[in-house]
C-alpha cells in the first residue's frame, strides 16, 4: 500500500467532517427554500450551496484536491466545455430574431 | 500478456489505468448531464411560467441524506481497504448497497405517487423533465448497486489475489458513486426547491 | 520493479503462440480481446457498411438523373411499399438519404478510421502490447455491431427505415414512423461504443508508450487518434442525451423539442407543448460538427504518415501540425452553429461564430501547408497509397476551401441546404478521407497480413476512383450555386431556375456508377491479396515507426522484445547516416543500449 | 467573377452585398487553390524519385508557409469585419417599420404556402389552431371583424416592386425554409416562432421576363429544409408588380373575397 495507515486515519478524519458540513448544507438549502426569497435570489442561493456540496465531494470524498495533473487536465477541459454547453444554446436562443408565436 | 500499469502507477503520470479511465469516463457524465441540465435552462427560460413546489421536498430531503450518507460509507468501503481491515470493509459495502436501495425504493413511491395523479412525464415540461433526469440517475444508481453486488460477491475473491488490485477497483468503484451522488446534489435544489 | 519488463517476459516466440491454440475459434476470431483482430473486425465491418451505403447513393443518383423511371436491374426488390413497378417512392428516397448520411458517417468512417486503423496501427506505433482495457475494447466492437445491425432493420419496419435525415430534425423525426426509434437507439448504441473505444484510446495513449516515446515523438496519427479520442469523448454525450429526448418524445409523450399550438395534416397534435425544435439542432450539432473532424483528424494522420514514407524525409513542421491538431481540436466545440444561421440568428451570435469558424480554418491551413511543404526536397515513391494520399491534399483542399463562404453567415443564405453544402462536405469526406483511408489500407495490409497489395490493381483503382469522384461532386457547386436544393427527390426538376442544371444530374450518375465500379478491383485486390498478395518482411516501406519493427502479422502481445525508442517518429534521409531512414527503435550507433531510459525517465 | 458563379438573376435590393461577398471569397479560394496547385505539381514533376533520388532532410526554408497563413487570416478577418457583420446586422438588424412596408404573413405546412395579407383595414384577423381546416388551413376567425377584409392564397405571394416587404414567417407542423433565390433570401420557419423577414424586390416578374429572354420565368417559393415526402413539390410562386397592378390586385382579391361571402 502506498499511503500508510496514519494518512488514511486522517484523511477519515475529514471524511466524517465533510460529512457534517454536507448534513448541514442540506437543511440550509431546504430551509431557505422556505422563506420565498425572490426568485433569482432563490435561484443563487440554491446553486451556490449546491457547488459548495459539489466541490467538497469532489476534492475530499473523490480526492480531488490532491490528483495528478493528467487528471486535472482532462477535467479542465471537460469543465470549460461543460460551460460552453450550458450557456451558448440559451444565450442564443436570447439572441434570436424570431418572437413567441 | 500483461498489460502494463493495470495494478501500479506509471512513474511519470502517476496514475494506474484504470484510475484515468474512471475519470475520462466521468468526464464524458458530466458532458450527458450537462446536457440535461442546458436542456433545463433553456426550457425554462423559454416558458411563459414554470410551475413550484409540484414535488415533494421532505421525499427529495430524504433521499439527499440517504445519498450522501452513502458516499461516506462508500468512501469508508475503500479506507478500510486502505487500513487492511477487510470485515470492515464488506460491512460498509453492504450499507452502500442498503442504502442505494432505500434510495430507489423512495424514489418509487415518489414516481407512483405522480402517476397516479396523471402526472407522467406527458404532464408538462416540468415532468417531462423530472422524469427525464431523475430516471437517468436512477439508472446510475442501478448500475452502480450491479456493480457493488459483484463486489461484495463474486468480485470479493480478488482481495486473496491481488489486494492491491482490489483496493484500486473499490476505489474506483467509489469515485463512480460519488458522482452520481454529486449528479444528485445538483438535481435535488434545481429540480423540488427552485 | 517495474512492470515493464513484463512486456519482454512474454515476448518469445513459440509462449504466444502456445497461448493462441488455447483461446479456440471463437475467443481468437469473434470475441476476441486481440486489439489487432477487433481492428480488423472493425476495418472489414466499416468497409462493408461504406459499400453499402454507396450502394443505396448509386441507387438514388438514377433517381434524380431520371426521376421517376423504374431502377434498372434492382428496381423490383423493393416491394410495392417502397419503389412499385421499380419507381422509387419519395418517402423510400428520403429513407435511403437519411440511412446514406448516418452509414456513412456512423458506420463507416468513424468505425474505420478510429475502430479500425486506431485500434490496429495505434498501439503498435507507442510500443504497447495491446490497448490498455481489451475487455472494453472487445465491447466497444460489439456494441457497434449490434447497434449498425438494429439502425438496419428500420429497413423492414412498417413505414420504413428512418428518413428525416442524417440530422433528425423535429418535430418532423418526433411524428415520423417506427423507423426513427429504431435509428435512435441505434444511435444510442454508437455512441456508447465509441465512447468506450475514446477511454481506451486516451488511456493507452497516456499510459502505454514505450521508453523513450515522450509526447513530441508521437508519429503524428497517434496525435491525431489522440485528439479525435476527446471529441468524441465529449462531443457524442449531449447527444446521447438528446437522442434520450426524442426517445421520450416519441414514446412517453414528452414535448421536449415540440412548442405548443401544432396542427398536423390540418388537426392539432395532442402534446403539452412547451419544447423547442431549436434545443435538438443546438444539441446535434454540438456532436456533429465535432463529429466532421473525427472523420478528418484521422484521415489527416494517415496521410502524413504515408507522406513522410514516400517522400524519404521528415514531414515539415511536425511541431507546428501538433499544436495545430490540438487547436483544431478545441476550436471544434466552438462552432456549431454556423449549422444554424438561418434559423434565426441574431447579429451578435452571428459574429461570434462566424468568428469561431474562421479561426478554425486557419490551423486547417497550416496543417496541410505543413504537409505540401514537406513535399520540398523529397524523392518521391508514387505507391498505391502515396497516390491516394497526395490526391487528398488537392481534394481536402477544395472542400475546405468551400467551407469558407458557408462560415460567412451572409453568403451562407444563398448556399445553405443547396448542393452546394453537399459539394462541400462531400469533398472533405469522399475524395477526402476516403481516399486517406484507401491509402491506409494499402500502407498497413503488409503489417495485418505479411503480404502487399497489387501495385497494378491499386494504381487502377485510384486513377479510376480519383477522375470519376471528380465527376461526381464538382458539378453539386455549379447546382448549388444556381440555387438547387438538397434533399430532392426529382432532383429538383419542379423548379423552373433549376432548369439549366438538371443535366448535370446525369453526369453526376455517371460519375457514381463508374466510380461505383473502379472499387471493384479494389475489392478484388483485398480479398486476393490475404492470400496471395507478395511476400514481404516486416518493414516493407522502409519505415521509421515502432509498428514496422513488429512481425507481420505481429503475434498475441506485439513485439519480440521490449520496444524502446531513440528519436523522433520521421527520421528519413539523416545526413550521414547509411541508409535513408533511421527507424525509431535503431540504438543510437555511439551509444549502444542507452538502457538507462527507464519507463519513468520520460515526460 | 459573378458571371462564371452561374448564380440565379438578383433581384432584390440587397442581392449585391451578397453576391459581392461570394465573389469575394470565392477569389480567395480560386488564388489559393491555384497558387497552391501550382506548387503541388511542379513539387511533384520536380521531386519524383527519378528526379531527385535522395531526399533533404532538412527541406523547405524560409518564411513561406508563415506569410500564407499570415495573409490567409488578414484576408478572412477583413471579410467578417469590413463584409460579413455588417451584412448580417443590416438583415436582422434594421427591419423597415411596419408602417412604411408592405406586411404579410407567410406560414408554411406540409406541403404548401399559406399566404395571408390584412387587407385594407391593414391589420390581421385573428386565427386559432381550433378553427383550422380544410378550407381554413390558416384557422382564420371569421366572427373577428379585422378578418372580414384578410386576403388568403395558397403558394402565391404577389408584391409590389421597389417596397420594403415584411413578412412574418412560421409553420404549423414541422420546420420548412423559405428560400427566395432571386431576392437572396432564405430563412427556416420554425414552430412555435414568428420570425420577420425583409427585403425590397428591384425588378418586376415582367421585367425580369424581359431581361432574361424567358417568356415561362417566374420567381419561385422553394423549400429548402427537408420537411417530409412532399419536400420536393413545396413550391410557390411570386409575383412581383408595379405598385398600381398590385394595388388592382387586391382590389380584385378584395372583390372576389366579397362575392364569395
Ligand atoms: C470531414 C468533414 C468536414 C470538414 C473537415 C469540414 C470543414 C469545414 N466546414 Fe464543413 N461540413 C461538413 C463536413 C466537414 N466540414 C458536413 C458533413 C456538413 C453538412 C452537414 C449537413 O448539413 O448535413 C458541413 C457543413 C458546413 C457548414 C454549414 C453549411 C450549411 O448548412 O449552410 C459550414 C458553415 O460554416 C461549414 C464550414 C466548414 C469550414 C469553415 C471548414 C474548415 O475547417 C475548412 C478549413 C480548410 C481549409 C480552409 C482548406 C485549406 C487548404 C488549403 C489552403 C490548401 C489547398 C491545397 C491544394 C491546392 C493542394 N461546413
Ligand atoms: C462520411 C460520410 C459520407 C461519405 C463517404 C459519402 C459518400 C458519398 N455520398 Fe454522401 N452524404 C453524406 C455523407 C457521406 N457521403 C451525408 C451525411 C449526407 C446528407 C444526408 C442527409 O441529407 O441527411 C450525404 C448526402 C449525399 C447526397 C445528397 C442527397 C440529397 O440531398 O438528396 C449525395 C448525392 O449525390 C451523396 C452522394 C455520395 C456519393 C456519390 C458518395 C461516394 O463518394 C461514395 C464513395 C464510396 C466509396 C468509394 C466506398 C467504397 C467502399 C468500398 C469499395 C468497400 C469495399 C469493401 C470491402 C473491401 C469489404 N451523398
Ligand atoms: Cu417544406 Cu421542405
Ligand atoms: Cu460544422
Amino acid at each position: 500500500m502506498h499511503s500508510d495507515q496514519a494518512e488514511v486515519k486522517k484523511s477519515v478524519r475529514s471524511y466524517m467532517t465533510v460529512f457534517v458540513m454536507l448534513m448541514v448544507f442540506t437543511v440550509l438549502t431546504v430551509a431557505a427554500s422556505r422563506f420565498h426569497l425572490a426568485v433569482p435570489v432563490a435561484i443563487t442561493l440554491a446553486l451556490v450551496i449546491a457547488a459548495m456540496k459539489g466541490s467538497m465531494v469532489a476534492s475530499v470524498f473523490m480526492h480531488l484536491s490532491h490528483e495528478k495533473r493528467a487528471i486535472y487536465g482532462a477535467l479542465l477541459l471537460t469543465i470549460v466545455f461543460f460551460l460552453v454547453l450550458l450557456f451558448i444554446p440559451v444565450l442564443s436562443m436570447m439572441d434570436h430574431i424570431g418572437t413567441p408565436k | 500478456m500483461i498489460i502494463p500499469y493495470t495494478v501500479e502507477a506509471r512513474p511519470d503520470t502517476g496514475l494506474h489505468n484504470g484510475k484515468l479511465g474512471i475519470w475520462l469516463f466521468l468526464a464524458s457524465e458530466v458532458m450527458l448531464f450537462g446536457a440535461l441540465f442546458s436542456s433545463y435552462i433553456l426550457l425554462r427560460v423559454g416558458a411563459p411560467e414554470w410551475p413550484h413546489h409540484e414535488l415533494s421536498v421532505k421525499l427529495g430531503a430524504i433521499n439527499t441524506i440517504i445519498l450522501i450518507s452513502s458516499s461516506v460509507t462508500m468512501v469508508m468501503a475503500w479506507a478500510s481497504l486502505k487500513m487492511n481491515d477487510f470485515k470492515k470493509h464488506r460491512l460498509y459495502l453492504l450499507a452502500t448497497f442498503a442504502l442505494s436501495a432505500f434510495f430507489l425504493v423512495n424514489k418509487y413511491f415518489e414516481y407512483s405517487e405522480h402517476l397516479s395523479k396523471g402526472e407522467g412525464p406527458w404532464h408538462s415540461t416540468f415532468f417531462a423533465i423530472y422524469f427525464t433526469m431523475t430516471g437517468l440517475h436512477g439508472l446510475h444508481i442501478l448500475g452502480g448497486m450491479v456493480v457493488m453486488a459483484y463486489f461484495l460477491g463474486p468480485g470479493a475473491g480478488l482481495w486473496k489475489k491481488n489486494p492491491e488490485q482490489f483496493t484500486n477497483r473499490i476505489e474506483i468503484t467509489g469515485l463512480y458513486w460519488h458522482f452520481v451522488d454529486l449528479v444528485w446534489i445538483f438535481l435535488f435544489p434545481v429540480l423540488y426547491l427552485l | 520493479m517495474d512492470k515493464a519488463a513484463t512486456i519482454g517476459a512474454m515476448a518469445p516466440g513459440h509462449a504466444h503462440e502456445h497461448e493462441h491454440e488455447e483461446l479456440g475459434f471463437w475467443r481468437t476470431y469473434v470475441f476476441s480481446q486481440d486489439h489487432k483482430v477487433i481492428g480488423i473486425q472493425y476495418t472489414i465491418t466499416g468497409l462493408l457498411f461504406l459499400l453499402f451505403g454507396f450502394t443505396l447513393m448509386m441507387i438514388m443518383r438514377w433517381q434524380l438523373a431520371y426521376p421517376m423511371r423504374p431502377i434498372p436491374f434492382v428496381g423490383n426488390w423493393f416491394g410495392a411499399a417502397n419503389a412499385p413497378g421499380g419507381v422509387m417512392l419519395p418517402e423510400f428516397y428520403n429513407q435511403l438519404g437519411a440511412m446514406h448520411g448516418t452509414i456513412m458517417v456512423f458506420l463507416g468512417v468513424v468505425p474505420l478510421a478510429v475502430g479500425g486503423f486506431g485500434n490496429f496501427v495505434m498501439p503498435l506505433q507507442i510500443g504497447a502490447p495491446d490497448m490498455a482495457f481489451p475487455k472494453l475494447n472487445m465491447m466497444s466492437y460489439w456494441v457497434y455491431f449490434i447497434g449498425g445491425v438494429a439502425m438496419l432493420t428500420g429497413f423492414v419496419m412498417p413505414g420504413g427505415a428512418a428518413q428525416s435525415g442524417w440530422t433528425s430534425y423535429p418535430p418532423l423525426s418526433d411524428i415520423a414512423t417506427t423507423g426513427q426509434t429504431v435509428w435512435l437507439i441505434g444511435m444510442i448504441f454508437l455512441i456508447t461504443s465509441s465512447l468506450l473505444g475514446s477511454i481506451n484510446f486516451i488511456v493507452t495513449i497516456v499510459q502505454l508508450r514505450a521508453k523513450g516515446l515522450t509526447f513530441m515523438r508521437l508519429p503524428f496519427f497517434v496525435w491525431a487518434q489522440f485528439v479525435t479520442s476527446f471529441l468524441l469523448l465529449l462531443a457524442f454525450p449531449p447527444l446521447e442525451a438528446a437522442g434520450v429526448l426524442q426517445l421520450m418524445d416519441r414514446l412517453a409523450g414528452t414535448s421536449f423539442f415540440l412548442p405548443s399550438g401544432l396542427v398536423v395534416s390540418g388537426r392539432p397534435l395532442l402534446v403539452s407543448g412547451g419544447g423547442s425544435p431549436l434545443l435538438w439542432q443546438h444539441l446535434f450539432w454540438f456532436l456533429a460538427h465535432p463529429e466532421v473532424y473525427v472523420l478528418i483528424l484521422p484521415a489527416m494522420g494517415i496521410v502524413a504518415e504515408v507522406i513522410a514514407n514516400n517522400t524519404r524525409k521528415p514531414l515539415w513542421g511536425y511541431r507546428a501540425m501538433v499544436y495545430s491538431v490540438a487547436f483544431l481540436g478545441f476550436m471544434s466545440f466552438i462552432v456549431w452553429a454556423h449549422h444554424m444561421f438561418m434559423t434565426g440568428m441574431g447579429t451578435t451570435m452571428a459574429a461570434f461564430f462566424q468568428t469561431t469558424t474562421m479561426i478554425i480554418s486557419i490551423p486547417s491551413v497550416v496543417i496541410l501547408t505543413a504537409l505540401l511543404l514537406s513535399l520540398w526536397g523529397a524523392s518521391i515513391r508514387f505507391t498505391t497509397p502515396m497516390l491516394f494520399a497526395l490526391a487528398f491534399l488537392p481534394m481536402f483542399g477544395i472542400g475546405g476551401l468551400t467551407g469558407l463562404p458557408l462560415g460567412l453567415a451572409p453568403s451562407d443564405i444563398h448556399l445553405h441546404d443547396t448542393y452546394y453544402v453537399i459539394g462541400h462536405f462531400h469533398y472533405v469526406v469522399a475524395p477526402g478521407t476516403i481516399f486517406a483511408l484507401f491509402a491506409g489500407v494499402y500502407y498497413w495490409f503488409p503489417k495485418a497480413t505479411g503480404r502487399k497489395m497489387n501495385e497494378t490493381l491499386g494504381a487502377i483503382h485510384f486513377w479510376g476512383s480519383f477522375i470519376c469522384i471528380n465527376f461526381v461532386f464538382m458539378p453539386m457547386f455549379i447546382q448549388g450555386l444556381g440555387g438547387m436544393n438538397r434533399r430532392m427527390y426529382d432532383g429538383g426538376a419542379q423548379y423552373i431556375h433549376n432548369a439549366g442544371l438538371l443535366k448535370w444530374n446525369i453526369v453526376i450518375g455517371f460519375g457514381a456508377w463508374g466510380l461505383g465500379l473502379f472499387q471493384i478491383p479494389f475489392i478484388i485486390n483485398f480479398f486476393s491479396s490475404i492470400k496471395g498478395g507478395k511476400r514481404v518482411g516486416d518493414n516493407p516501406w522502409d519505415a521509421t515507426t515502432l509498428e514496422w519493427s513488429a512481425p507481420s502479422p505481429p503475434g498475441h502481445g506485439n513485439f519480440l522484445t521490449e520496444p524502446i525508442v531513440y528519436r523522433g517518429p520521421y527520421e528519413y534521409s539523416v545526413p550521414g547516416a547509411d541508409k535513408d531512414f533511421t527507424p525509431q527503435f535503431e540504438p543510437d550507433k555511439e551509444k549502444p543500449g542507452q538502457s538507462g531510459v527507464g519507463r519513468g525517465g520520460q515526460n | 467573377m459573378l458571371n462564371y458563379l452561374g448564380l440565379p438573376a438578383a433581384a432584390s435590393s440587397h442581392a449585391g452585398d451578397i453576391d459581392h461577398m461570394l465573389v469575394l471569397v470565392h477569389w480567395l479560394m480560386l488564388v489559393l487553390f491555384v497558387g497552391w496547385g501550382t506548387f503541388f505539381l511542379f513539387v511533384l514533376v520536380r521531386f519524383r524519385r527519378g528526379a531527385n533520388p535522395h531526399a533533404s532532410y532538412t527541406g523547405a526554408k524560409g518564411k513561406f508557409a508563415k506569410s500564407t497563413e499570415v495573409v490567409v487570416a488578414i484576408v478572412e478577418i477583413i471579410l467578417l469585419v469590413g463584409y460579413a457583420i455588417p451584412a448580417w446586422a443590416m438583415r436582422v438588424q434594421t427591419y423597415p417599420a411596419e408602417s412604411d412596408a408592405v406586411v404579410i404573413r407567410v406560414t408554411g405546412e406540409q406541403f404548401a404556402w399559406n399566404v395571408h395579407y390584412p387587407g385594407p383595414d391593414g391589420k390581421f384577423g385573428r386565427t386559432s389552431i381550433k378553427l383550422v381546416s380544410a378550407d381554413n388551413p390558416l384557422g382564420l376567425d371569421k366572427t373577428d371583424p379585422a378578418s372580414k377584409d384578410d386576403i388568403t392564397t395558397i403558394n402565391q405571394l404577389n408584391i409590389p416592386v421597389d417596397r420594403p416587404i415584411l413578412i412574418h414567417l412560421s409553420t404549423k407542423d414541422v420546420i420548412h425554409s423559405f428560400g427566395l433565390y432571386e431576392m437572396r433570401v432564405k430563412q427556416d420557419a420554425i414552430p412555435g416562432m414568428d420570425i420577420p423577414v425583409w427585403f425590397v424586390p428591384t425588378t418586376t416578374t415582367d421585367d425580369m421576363r424581359k431581361k432574361l429572354g424567358k417568356a415561362d420565368f417566374d420567381y419561385e417559393i422553394t423549400c429548402s429544409q427537408l420537411c417530409g415526402l412532399g419536400h420536393f413539390r413545396m413550391r410557390g410562386f411570386v409575383t412581383v408588380q408595379t405598385q398600381a397592378d398590385f394595388d388592382k390586385w387586391l382590389a380584385d382579391q378584395e372583390k372576389e373575397l366579397r362575392a364569395g361571402n
